[in-house]
């Protein structure tokens, strides 16, 4: 009897205790579907037909045009994340309080969302297209003599990613910024901190861990970019990402290492901006954010 | 088709039970073979009992059957591709290489027309020729905005120096027009060795680079290429002959649209095959050798004129368009072009690459002229 | 940091600037057609030591956070000698305050959270330092100072909200039941220190409790709220001895509230009877005679002698006295203090001195 | 007094405001011109069609039998958004409120399937469930969206569950609630909004996973994003219009589901109305 | 409802448990190194009612927690009867809490709240319905029920919380610092309900404040802790007169702390020397002579009079009567309460009867 308790109080103080089991089906459902196969995936990587164990990293590394896809696609991603994140705080945070119209607008800016990967490179095309709406907008008042190119190229996918990417993170972000208790912007603003003080000094680094887990999902989302930066990119240049070189080495080539290895290098570039983010994440406050009682 | 039912065993002559089958295109083959398999069905119902379609993009095609396989499940027993699925699928070893021991049982593919033959040695024993047309290369332009076209590969080149971001054909690897384009320049440069990318052709290389100076952009897909030709941002589009028409009676291409071959080009031929893959039953199996033999009879291979999807369509000699349905007749008697029967006996046909080669040739073709837009 | 910040010196926040006066005028907040506060009406004087005292919920925090600017008005104006002030936001408005809820920012250290306000002022990081520490020895958290505000008890908590607030000595210090969360003993030893601050530093403050003894020894002047209305306004002497109705009287301590009929007027006296027996009690307000009236008596004022007889129900200890709770053969409950120590069950007989008994209209 | 206070935001507000309308005129160009050009009959160099037609709305509907395959989507999409959300938010809580040696091994854990793209396991994957009979019908696709589904949702509601005060739950605790009824009556109702962006996000994924989808589909478990996907980048000559007809109406589908989650629940609702005091 | 509800009647919250002792053994719980509580040994009986007494910070709520079973333990055991308690889930327990921080489930109205427990416990909808209206009826918050507690006041939503816990009519009742958000009146009259609840309904009570007078009135039992550890346990009035050491003194309300050097015996009383005047007190824990000794006295027991001279700086009022903070010559404060109302700067003198002098060994 004595020996037992024991035993789970010393657990209990290193945190171990029954509500670990709330862990298990996920963490039971992740190891069986996915460890198993990436595991085979990742070994797959390091049999390649040429090359000895390494061959399929190596012709990564020494291939530029391989290589440079790590760059094609960081160049694209990050600032479509960055910016998608970034124009989300304003908007939320204008959008926090209770006014008229604020469920239509919320709903409008999350409307996006619904799109799917085909409409939007359809829309892109249509509308950015080279007798778009747009471009005939600009050519008949005047402001441009020929045809803006917007499409089949970075830019319009740079537009997929923010059409698609925004609300992702405007959702995301309007959420964590109204789980922060009001009363402490109230606080600031006895204390003399004008508006972007109150933002900057209170709101902002409350707000910072959910930014990071918005901004790693959206990263995520945007690097692993495939169907837009075909339709509407350039896939054989300014947006040929890591993805297309891995669904060519698969699906073109059939040389499942080499595709192995390029989805392993992409994971483990992402791992590493995502540890970047999340090692900054760690480091801020992750409380609760209400300011005391009540 | 679960585990446990015979696969490898001798195929009986009728299933010894209606069986269902599951068919999946990856080549858009159904738009003109559906009717014919729908056909049998209604008439067969104690062969196959019900058919369910599905369709996918090619590439995705050899994962899939790779994984069915290899748990020893295979849930599909029939596939429509293109060329490229099937060689895949034969240097992968998925395909059951059928017609060596029941060629017997369809006797059509001895009436195959000359491309389709030389289409169907492609296959060798794993698939089987359904339906066949010449292709390309041809360019399409509105006589509008292009009214003396270029005649050679010389004045198309001349065309968009004169004329840049007129011409434009699609990234290879996404459209066929655009690897028949690339495939059919050798003929037209007269290389050393039409089928070898990488050593032989290097007029053909040159050609592209020296075009690609003028060509703004490479469309991911041919409808694209199709819009920017109907809405005029581009002049001068390359086609075959199925992209010729069909476009123009769906409309997204005007009806005035004209096409125009160079000097000294050879066709490219195109075909569309059937593949069961290993690891179907033989009652399955049956079936479907009864189901392709009628597909390759004279009255359902008419159906394969469509309205010009894959024109003419049919693989097997002696189909007339007078055999095809009347709206088959009606679409391609105002959209067809009656030059076409000339040019088909006209010109030599040619076998497009191997999947390796073509490979190659994508490969080269993204590295060099595609992704050299990088550099500038 | 930019527009506000080189706009403020032409405001009244500009230094944290002495007024004359501060006068609210009729300032109402109303939720949702519910008015929460009705009509105050009040002039604060520079160096003032103002209480808002009333039960829960009666719109004392309503009238604060009015105040601070943190709540728009309904109706009414509120002017800083002869500026109006209800038009600037509250970070312009160069008070401090003391929230009910703390609002301590969560992911600040405690140093932090009162160098907060100093850092907003730009005042020099010496001089911050000095007085930072200065408010961390106040408030007995030096130790504490590295720790963030989840790290604490409740009423560490509620310490770094006042030194936060006070650190910044503002020209009117606002504060809402600041002491509500603090021991007994802190308690007192934080109220003197308040009241010196308040002296020392020449400060004017509003100080909002629900406890009338904080507010009786703390103010000089105290304004009653009830149901969001100002029920009196005056020095705490008044208020504890001249309550202006029985509502105030509540408030104040009268704990028994006796609903009799008036008799009839005997000297500056009035005649109430009370179960046979009668009783002689100050009239305020000039009850009519015959009218219902509320005869209010504080349990150290009524005592045990020849008078209405009661039985002992509760007895509470509390120290040099006990509380007794007793109860009249007509189930009037009475509330006593007593220095001896009666049983319950024990009959016992009250009596009340007429000056302390107060006799208002009800 | 707000209108006033309001004027003194003006220049921020005007930018923030002018970028939001920019963004939905933008937005409304893109869809516009699809939905414009899917009841066109022939759209060439003109701002308009030249005609106007449904046909290719018939067409789309006939081709790609469109009635079982949104059928067998809202199934799959359901399916797998509750079951992510079912086993993702417990695992989610106990990752933001524990700490136990480990933590950040098992956090990696859940963020790879997230990071890794399809193609390293989607073969190997789908190769284990034909083996065990699930792939080939609707579990198949549902467990192989699951996959990266799970992880979405505990690192979309972990930040959430840190909002949460803790002293909540132990009140529900003292008042007789087992760890699941403080889950269902406490920490759900609170945690709706965080949910609902969650749902919505794994909805739009797994709508619009195609390859997981395909790998794992049988003949009768194919989701709309498969049939679409196909008829944007198969082989075979497709009219633009009839693409665009099958955009719309994957596009109308995910916004009807959309207005009703909604409907439901306004993703800022429940904390705003918590604390939305005054102001 | 499943595995937990089907398994709960063989264990002791089966029905919520009624039990004869329930024991703390040495209780202790560290955060980080840092003992918050240590040693922590108590036995309270059935029907008892106990209070934690103690400084901000002293660990009353970290024991309350452990008790709860909402902190694990560091060290110790907790038997309720025979049975182990401690390794149980606080949902097994059976016990009920109020929060220190209200901890109001903020989703649900003020009904569904109260109601809350009772769900959990699956009483029938009519007797939910009737219990419900009973406890809101005595919090006075009828006209509230239908709220969120984001729209109550603070005080309202501490009532709230108040009627969550003993709708349940637990074993035992945990309450931490329930009344310290209550206005003064209200907390008088709560306080008298929660002693009466606490009989009526035969609860055991473990009741945490800082307010020695709530404790002193409500408990039968007192415990006093400081930083942690236990100083004193006994009835309120042991405690009263007779502290164990200067730190219970100093919480108890004796607010004179004078840190002196022991004198001589007297009889049964010591003498110490103040500022060459020489007072007599009574010694509590045998202070050697020549030692270093705290002398202890309440500000109602030093009695304006011959005695140590000293000057009038603050004077309170407080009332009937007004608290008068003097300074002697040497520089020493004292607290004293008086009747008479002397003004700031007059020259007092102060004594106090020997019996009412503590000195304790410091
Ligand atoms: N945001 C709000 N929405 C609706 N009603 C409110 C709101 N804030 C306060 N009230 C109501 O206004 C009245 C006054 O509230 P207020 O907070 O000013 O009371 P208080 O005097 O500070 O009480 P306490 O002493 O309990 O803090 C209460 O009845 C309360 O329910
Ligand atoms: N989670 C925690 N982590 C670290 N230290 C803690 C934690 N909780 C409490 N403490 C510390 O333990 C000590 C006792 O805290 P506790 O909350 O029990 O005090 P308390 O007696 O309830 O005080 P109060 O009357 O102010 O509520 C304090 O010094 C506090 O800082
Ligand atoms: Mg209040
Ligand atoms: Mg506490």
């Amino acid at each position: 009897m004595s020996a037992r308790p024991a035993l789970r109080h010393r657990l209990a103080e290193r945190g171990v205790d029954r509500q670990l089991l709330l862990l298990l089906p996920a963490a039971l459902f992740v190891v069986t579907l996915f460890i198993y196969p990436f595991l085979y995936g990742v070994g797959l990587s390091f049999q390649p037909t040429r090359g000895g164990m390494l061959g399929a990293y190596r012709e990564f590394f020494t291939d530029a045009y391989l290589r440079d896809t790590i760059l094609t696609t960081l160049r694209l991603s990050l600032p479509a994340a960055l910016l998608n994140v970034l124009a989300s705080v304003p908007i939320a945070y204008r959008m926090r309080g209770r006014f008229r119209g604020k469920r239509l607008v919320t709903t409008l800016l999350v409307v996006p969302i619904t799109l799917g990967t085909v409409l939007t490179a359809q829309g892109l095309l249509n509308f950015l297209g080279p007798t778009g709406w747009f471009n005939r907008t600009l050519l008949s008042a005047g402001l441009v003599d020929a045809p803006v190119r917007l499409t089949n190229n970075f830019w319009g996918v740079f537009f997929s990613l923010v059409i698609t990417g925004f609300p992702f993170a405007f959702l995301l972000v309007l959420s964590y910024l109204s789980g922060i208790d009001p009363s402490l912007e109230r606080a600031a603003a006895t204390l003399g901190a004008g508006r972007w003080q109150r933002f900057r000094r209170i709101t902002l680094p409350l707000l910072a861990p959910g930014l990071a887990t918005t901004f790693c999902l959206t990263f995520v989302l945007a690097f692993s970019v495939f169907p837009s930066a075909v339709l509407v990119g350039d896939p054989s240049g300014t947006t040929r990402v890591m993805s297309i070189a891995a669904y060519d080495a698969a699906y073109v080539r059939y040389d499942y290492p080499l595709a192995s290895a390029v989805a392993v290098l992409m994971g483990l570039v992402e791992l590493l901006v995502i540890a970047a983010v999340l090692g900054w994440r760690a480091l801020l406050y992750t409380g609760t954010t209400a300011g005391g009682k009540g | 088709s679960g585990p446990g039912q015979d696969t490898d065993g001798e195929v009986p002559a009728k299933p010894g039970r209606a069986v269902t089958l599951n068919i999946l295109d990856v080549a858009g083959n159904l738009q003109l073979t559906q009717g014919m398999i729908d056909d049998f069905v209604s008439h067969n119902s104690g062969v196959i009992s019900r058919v369910t379609y599905s369709k996918s993009p090619a590439p995705e095609l050899v994962g899939k059957v790779k994984a069915q396989q290899n748990a020893n499940r295979v849930d599909i027993d029939l596939v429509l591709t293109g060329v490229d699925g099937l060689s895949a699928g034969i240097e992968q070893g998925l395909w059951n290489p059928l017609l060596a021991k029941y060629a017997d049982r369809l006797p059509a593919v001895r009436d195959y027309l000359p491309g389709a033959a030389a289409m169907q040695k492609l296959a060798g024993d794993s698939g089987v020729t359904v339906t066949y047309y010449p292709s390309g290369p041809l360019i399409e332009y509105l006589p509008a905005k292009v009214p003396n076209p270029p005649r050679t590969a010389q004045e198309l080149l001349a065309y968009a120096k004169a004329n840049p971001g007129a011409v434009q054909y699609a990234r290879p690897s996404n459209s066929g027009p655009g690897r028949t384009f690339l495939m059919g320049l050798p003929y037209l440069l007269g290389d050393q060795d039409p089928t070898d990318p990488t050593g032989g052709w290097d007029k053909t290389w040159a050609y592209l680079g020296e075009l690609n100076k003028y060509v703004t952009l490479y469309p991911s897909s041919t409808g694209e290429t199709m819009k920017n030709l109907a809405n005029g941002s581009a002049r001068i589009i390359a086609t075959t002959t199925g992209w010729d028409i069909n476009p123009r009676v769906l409309g997204t291409v005007p009806k005035e649209a004209a096409v125009g071959t160079l000097e000294g080009f050879h066709w490219v031929t195109d075909a569309h095959y059937a593949v069961v893959p290993k690891g179907v039953s033989t009652d399955k199996q049956s079936a479907i050798l009864l189901l392709l033999a009628h597909m390759l009879t004279k009255e359902q291979q008419a159906k394969a004129y469509d309205k010009g999807y894959f024109y003419p369509g049919p693989a097997i000699k002696d189909v007339d368009l007078a055999m095809a349905p009347p709206e088959s007749r009606a679409a391609i008697g105002e959209f067809g072009r009656p030059e076409y029967a000339g040019l088909i006996a006209g010109h030599p046909l040619e076998v497009p690459l191997g999947a390796k080669q073509l490979v190659a040739a994508f490969d080269r073709w993204d590295r060099e002229i595609g992704g050299a837009k990088v550099a500038k | 940091m930019t527009a506000a910040a080189t706009r403020r010196p032409g405001t009244p926040a500009g230094r944290p600037g002495r007024f004359e006066t501060l006068r609210l005028d009729g300032v109402s907040r109303s939720f949702g057609g519910h008015e929460a506060l009705a009509d105050l009406d009040l002039t604060i004087r520079r160096g003032e030591f103002i209480a808002l005292l009333g039960p829960s919920g009666c719109g004392k925090s309503t009238a604060l956070n009015c105040l601070a600017g943190l709540l728009p008005l309904t109706r009414g104006s509120i002017w800083q000698d002869e500026a109006r002030l209800d038009v600037l936001p509250p970070e312009r408005r160069g008070f401090g305050m003391v929230f009910q809820n703390y609002a301590l920012f969560p992911h600040l250290s405690v140093r932090r959270n009162i160098a907060f306000g100093l850092q907003m002022r730009k005042v020099p990081r010496a001089e911050l330092r000095r007085r930072v520490d200065e408010a961390l020895r106040l408030v007995h958290l030096q130790e504490q100072a590295g720790k963030l505000p989840g790290q604490l008890s409740g009423g560490q908590q509620q310490r770094v909200a006042i030194a936060r607030a006070v650190v910044l000595e503002p020209s009117l210090v606002l504060m809402d039941e600041p002491l509500s969360n603090l021991d007994a003993k802190l308690r007192l030893e934080m109220r003197t220190e308040i009241r010196r601050l308040h002296q020392s530093l020449g400060l004017t403050t509003v100080y909002v409790t629900h406890d009338q003894e904080e507010a009786l020894s703390l103010a000089d002047r105290l304004v009653v709220l009830r149901a969001g209305r100002v029920q009196q306004i005056g020095p705490p002497e008044q208020l504890h001895a001249e309550p202006a109705n029985w509502h105030v009287a509540d408030f104040m301590g009268y704990r028994n509230l006796l609903p009799l009929t008036a008799g009839p007027r005997r000297g500056a006296g009035i005649v109430v009877e009370i179960e046979g027996h009668e009783l002689v009690g100050t009239p305020v307000g000039d009850p009519a005679p015959g009218s219902a009236v509320m005869a209010a008596v504080r349990p150290e004022d009524l005592i045990i002698g020849p008078g209405l007889p009661a039985t002992v129900e509760v007895v509470e200890y509390q120290g040099r006295e006990v509380a007794v709770e007793a109860r009249t053969a007509g189930g009037i409950a009475l509330s006593l203090l007593s220095a001896d120590r009666p049983a319950v069950g024990d009959r016992i007989a009250v009596t009340v001195e007429p000056r302390r008994l107060l006799v208002f209209p009800s | 007094m707000a209108a006033r206070r309001s004027i003194v935001a003006t220049p921020a507000a005007w930018l923030v405001w002018g970028a939001v309308v920019a963004f939905f005129v933008f937005l409304a160009g893109v869809i516009s011109s699809v939905v414009v050009s899917s009841f066109g009959t022939r759209w060439f160099d003109t701002w308009l069609p030249l005609g106007w037609t449904t046909s290719w709305y018939a067409q789309a509907w006939d081709e790609f039998t469109l009635l079982p395959v949104l059928i067998v989507t809202l199934e799959v999409s359901a399916l797998v958004v509750g079951i992510s959300v079912l086993i993702g938010v417990p695992a989610a809580y106990v990752l933001a409120r524990r700490a136990f040696p480990g933590r950040r091994l098992l956090y990696l854990l859940f963020l790879l399937p997230i990071l890794m793209p399809p193609i390293t396991y989607g073969i190997p994957l789908a190769t284990v469930l034909y083996k065990y009979g699930f792939a080939g019908n609707l579990s198949g696709v549902v467990l192989a969206n699951l996959v990266p589904s799970v992880p979405f949702v505990i690192l979309t509601m972990t930040p959430f569950i840190e909002q949460i005060d803790p002293a909540v739950e132990r009140a529900a605790r003292m008042c007789g609630a087992g760890t699941r009824q403080v889950f269902l009556r406490i920490l759900a109702p609170l945690l709706v909004p965080g949910i609902l962006a969650a749902s919505i996000l794994v909805l739009v994924r797994t709508v619009g996973m195609f390859e997981l989808t395909f790998l794992t589909a049988g003949p009768d478990s194919q989701t709309l994003v498969v049939a679409l996907y196909y008829s944007m980048s198969a082989a075979g000559i497709r009219a633009q219009q009839s693409i665009d007809a099958m955009a719309v109406i994957y596009t109308a589908m995910m916004l009807v589901l959309l207005v009703l989650a909604l409907r439901f629940v306004n993703p800022t609702q429940l904390v705003a109305r918590v604390r939305d005091e005054g102001d």
